[in-house]
């Protein structure tokens, strides 16, 4: 690979719709202001199996993506960790090389 | 005349479509509304009767009625939480944040089944007044606030958003801007002005809740088969509090003079128990509460009960009254 | 008379848009209806022309007819397959699990065809009976039990879940829960119950035909051109199943004595192709199937084909075998 | 006059419809259309003006008049992005790549806006000519093509795709093949064959139009919120440009005798921005440009001000040059 | 990151939606209740391409996702591998870092 | 784990819908023929936040997903460097084990 690449933490939260600007709030304070949010169509976890035909839509989900630094993916794991319960959020982090990757 | 009334309204296509979306939820059919059709369809419902209600009270001009009646509306979502809090807690046995989430959901309204109660109503030839769209939007959000001040200390956690972004959740919710805009659209125009788009809001109407009701019916049915949450004094109470409420809802609406349609509108409207707004609300303000418990006794028992048995028992109640 | 029917049938808006659509999709145009809003008009599609059936039954009253149809093609469903799949295996040159995959959607029906047939009789003054759409139902599903024998061993991969699974996959099938679902609700509510909603399902009807066929073209040819399963033999195949399928069809629902109308009707339900039902089950139970083979014929080829030529030539037959 | 229209214009269904989503928009309501919901309506609305054109010049036949409208509506997007080139670089202090972009979008049309003006016009007993669906349709690509030219060396770098695909984006975008297709279906099927599925693109047209215009109010405003890439000089020109677009469209509409009806849209066309068929197009073939410049100025600035003041001052000044 | 940090594999299994039903029975067999349904709009294969456009959904595909430990992954992965090419299903497993992952 | 498994590249590219077939014909010539599209309904970046609700859909964006050998994928990358500015391509790689890869 020619370009300059560097690795970077890519970061997943699954929360709810209704939560997602918490997320985005929690994201910003931590200094990542670029993420992507994915459609989750339906799933299952403790609370039993859902789709997002649910007519209300408090409980679909999206799942939060973004890609940061070690130091703000930090931060944000520190934001978000208390409410991973109460909130019912999923989060993991994984590895990814990122092509000009500066900005993230 | 009960009876009458509950044979006649189980066997209008609606319902019957409602039933056929249950059966077909229970039976583990793969039939299913994709969900963007389903979102469309609640727009296009509330539209068409905001407008309708504007159109009407434009046509009848203000009177106190309406004052009364929104006074009264609003009088039950800010009370009725309160008894029902109490009930859930006692019968019910959920812990106060729960408690507080659920009774949020009974204070407040379910727009299908005012819609379907006043399809209903207006069959057997006592539809419900136009302000009646107005007082529903006024019982939508009072019962909110009710159900955090309940939920008392739990508001902490959540405290940072939930100053502005509360009230504005409460009054810019979407369900609620569409009903007042159509309905203040409606009040603009008035009968004459409405001609050319009335065509679409009318022709269609009954049939689109037809088929939104067959969505209602697999939604409800759905979530009766996956839930964990309910328990069968939850199920119990989703029967109980609709019966009550919507008594009292009966009671004041004939007691501050409301015409038959319009009481017995104001029962359904008590009865009914939102599964759109509030939800959505408490997820973001009581996120320890658990949506399984309040949309399971909204969406699967107390929905279900009130197409079939709670509306025509307010009907009932609010024809004897006039009597 | 065939040319004739066939250039008023190729001039019809329904069939006009089937055309633009499939040019666009010819010529790779980016026109594209969403996925949700094809789904959308295919549930109104169904539940328009169950309840439309159901009405007329309640209108014109059982009869002895009722059940030789529906006999009839059930009879058609399950033994259709056979022969065809001897041809695709012979002549198309396809395995086992593939020929008896691609029988199972040729016994099955498409409800599009049916719909598109029904209009164009409608219009040329022999409506098929009410009870074709039940008919229709029943033609479903039987055609993938056999399809699922015919490919044999093969089924016993996918077993463990086959038993139970297939057997409510074939009979609560989401398609055959809607049809068979309005269908009773229009014998129930019988024309005056009906008046409400019949202005939606009526008003609507053709026009969402058009679109829908819109999109069907658009399907159909993109389908065309991305395939990399379909031979010329194939291509063949998906010409000549139709027209013999529908010439038996009309053959015996003339001799048990159906109306012309009703008699073209069951050659069409023969000559169409499922590509809803039956391609999902199939995928479920049949897993090792190409999807590519069957959807293609069926879609790309067979149905272009039946909407512009099949249609008009069951009619024509059965008008020929009526005089 | 110019004031009465105004009234009139502001007081109807369809643009209070869009004031209401662009209040929810401002306010930050969770209002939402779905975005298949919007794609779907979009298509409905553009088959029916088609479809209707095209019956329109069904009936009243070919004249000299329709090859005149359809010249000069071709001339006008792909003169019009000249002078807008200028005054983008100039007064707006964009660059070449965005002012080239930009003067596209404005080359072009937005069929929202002409549907809302043909609406408009016919209210007040002037609707345009049939054909002038045509010339939308023939209006909706020259401007892309100046566009690029303009755009000049900065086309190198995505040259490799642009030969063939722009050429095949221009002339098979969607919205062009769907309206161009419809009016022709129309020509083809004429009054009496479109008797069937006239109902369903009638009597829901202008009621679509108002969510659709609901889902335009939203767009428009949360554009505006959370824009970055627009000054104050840049929403300056994109209410001078439809002002001074939209002059020249009334003037050459009149000066090839046209009736006041087809001037005024004539003049709405060229005073329109395009929204759909252009900013795919130029994401594609000048990705370097900013979406957010170009859609910014025609979502949020000029479509809102065209619908509500421009539409108005083409139908006043139409009106006055035909006095 | 204070929190308590597990690895975990993070498992995406692209698969045609009739067939979700057997995925997720496979993972229920494998001790994995917890799961996400993500939504694909296209794509290419061996087979050409697609997009979820189609009138027929039964080639419309979904992403199924789960966390679990390597020990469940491997028996996931144990019922999947049969049908990987029989049923044209495609499989591959990350690996991630989980807050408070006790649960997966 | 029974069966043969080997490492692959997982690629991820955030793209605009227009540019959608730029990036599939990078793919191809980079090899690299099997990809799915995710659907994104929503973001944030250098240029504010979106969501797909835009009637223009020429902002909409899906993530472009595939599986591929590193040598395809470092020409993938290679073809695509260039574009990552002017075009605003997210790209970022992971590693992933696959099992039956050989065919990736
Ligand atoms: N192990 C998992 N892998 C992927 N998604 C999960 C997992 N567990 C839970 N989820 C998702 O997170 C949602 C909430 O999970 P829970 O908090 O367990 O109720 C579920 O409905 C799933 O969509
Ligand atoms: N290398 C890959 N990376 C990501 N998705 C893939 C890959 N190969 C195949 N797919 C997806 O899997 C589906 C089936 O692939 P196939 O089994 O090759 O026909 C395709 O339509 C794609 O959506
Ligand atoms: N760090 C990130 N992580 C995930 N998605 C991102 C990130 N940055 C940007 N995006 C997505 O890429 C789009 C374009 O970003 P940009 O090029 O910064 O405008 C955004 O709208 C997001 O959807
Ligand atoms: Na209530
Ligand atoms: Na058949
Ligand atoms: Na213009």
């Amino acid at each position: 690979m020619i370009a300059n690449i560097v690795q970077r933490r890519r970061i997943e939260v699954l929360v709810d719709r209704p939560l997602v600007p918490l997320v985005i709030d929690a994201a910003n304070r931590a200094g990542i202001s670029g993420y992507s949010l994915l459609r989750v169509e339906g799933g299952a976890g403790r609370n039993g199996a859902w789709a997002d035909e649910e007519i209300s839509g408090a409980q679909a989900k999206q799942i939060f993506l973004a890609v940061a630094s070690q130091e703000k993916t930090d931060r944000l794991v520190d934001h978000l960790s208390p409410l991973l319960d109460s909130h019912g959020l999923v989060l993991f982090v994984g590895t990814v090389d990122v092509v000009r990757g500066g900005r993230f | 005349m009960v009876a009458e009334t509950g044979l006649s309204v189980l066997l209008s296509p609606m319902i019957l479509f409602f039933v056929l979306g249950a059966f077909a939820g229970m039976a583990r059919s793969d039939l299913s509304v994709p969900e963007p059709i389903a979102k469309g369809m609640s727009l296009y419902l509330m539209a068409a009767i905001g407008l309708k209600g504007g159109i009407q009270v434009a046509e009848a001009g203000f009177s106190s009625a309406i004052l009364l009646a929104l006074a009264a509306g609003i009088a039950l979502s800010l009370l009725l939480p309160v008894p029902a809090y109490a009930v859930l807690r006692k019968a019910g046995g959920l812990d106060r944040v729960n408690a507080a989430a659920v009774a949020a959901h009974y204070g407040s309204v379910s727009v299908v089944t005012f819609v379907t109660g006043s399809e209903i109503l207006t069959s057997l030839a006592m539809p419900p007044a136009g302000y009646m769209v107005a007082v529903m939007a006024a019982m939508e959000t009072p019962a909110i606030i009710v159900g955090l001040l309940l939920a008392g200390g739990a508001l902490g956690s959540g405290a940072r958003r939930s100053g502005t972004a509360l009230w504005h959740e409460t009054f810019l919710n979407g369900a609620v801007v569409l009903l007042v805009g159509s309905f203040v659209i409606g009040l603009i125009i008035g009968k004459d002005g409405a001609v050319p788009v009335l065509p679409f809001f009318e022709t269609g109407f009954r049939g689109v809740l037809c088929l939104f009701l067959l969505d209602m019916g697999l939604v409800a049915a759905r979530r009766l088969r996956e839930t964990r949450s309910l328990t069968w004094r939850l199920v119990g109470l989703g029967v109980l509090l609709p019966l009550l409420q919507g008594g009292v809802g009966v009671l004041v609406g004939t007691a501050i003079g409301l015409d038959t349609g319009s009481a017995a509108t104001l029962g359904i409207l008590a009865a009914s128990a939102s599964y759109i707004a509030v939800p959505a609300v408490m997820r973001m303000s009581l996120p320890q509460a658990d949506p399984g418990v309040s949309l399971g006794m909204a969406l699967a028992v107390t929905f279900p009960f009130n197409v079939t048995v709670g509306i025509p028992a307010c009907i009932a109640l609010a024809t004897r009254f006039a009597a």
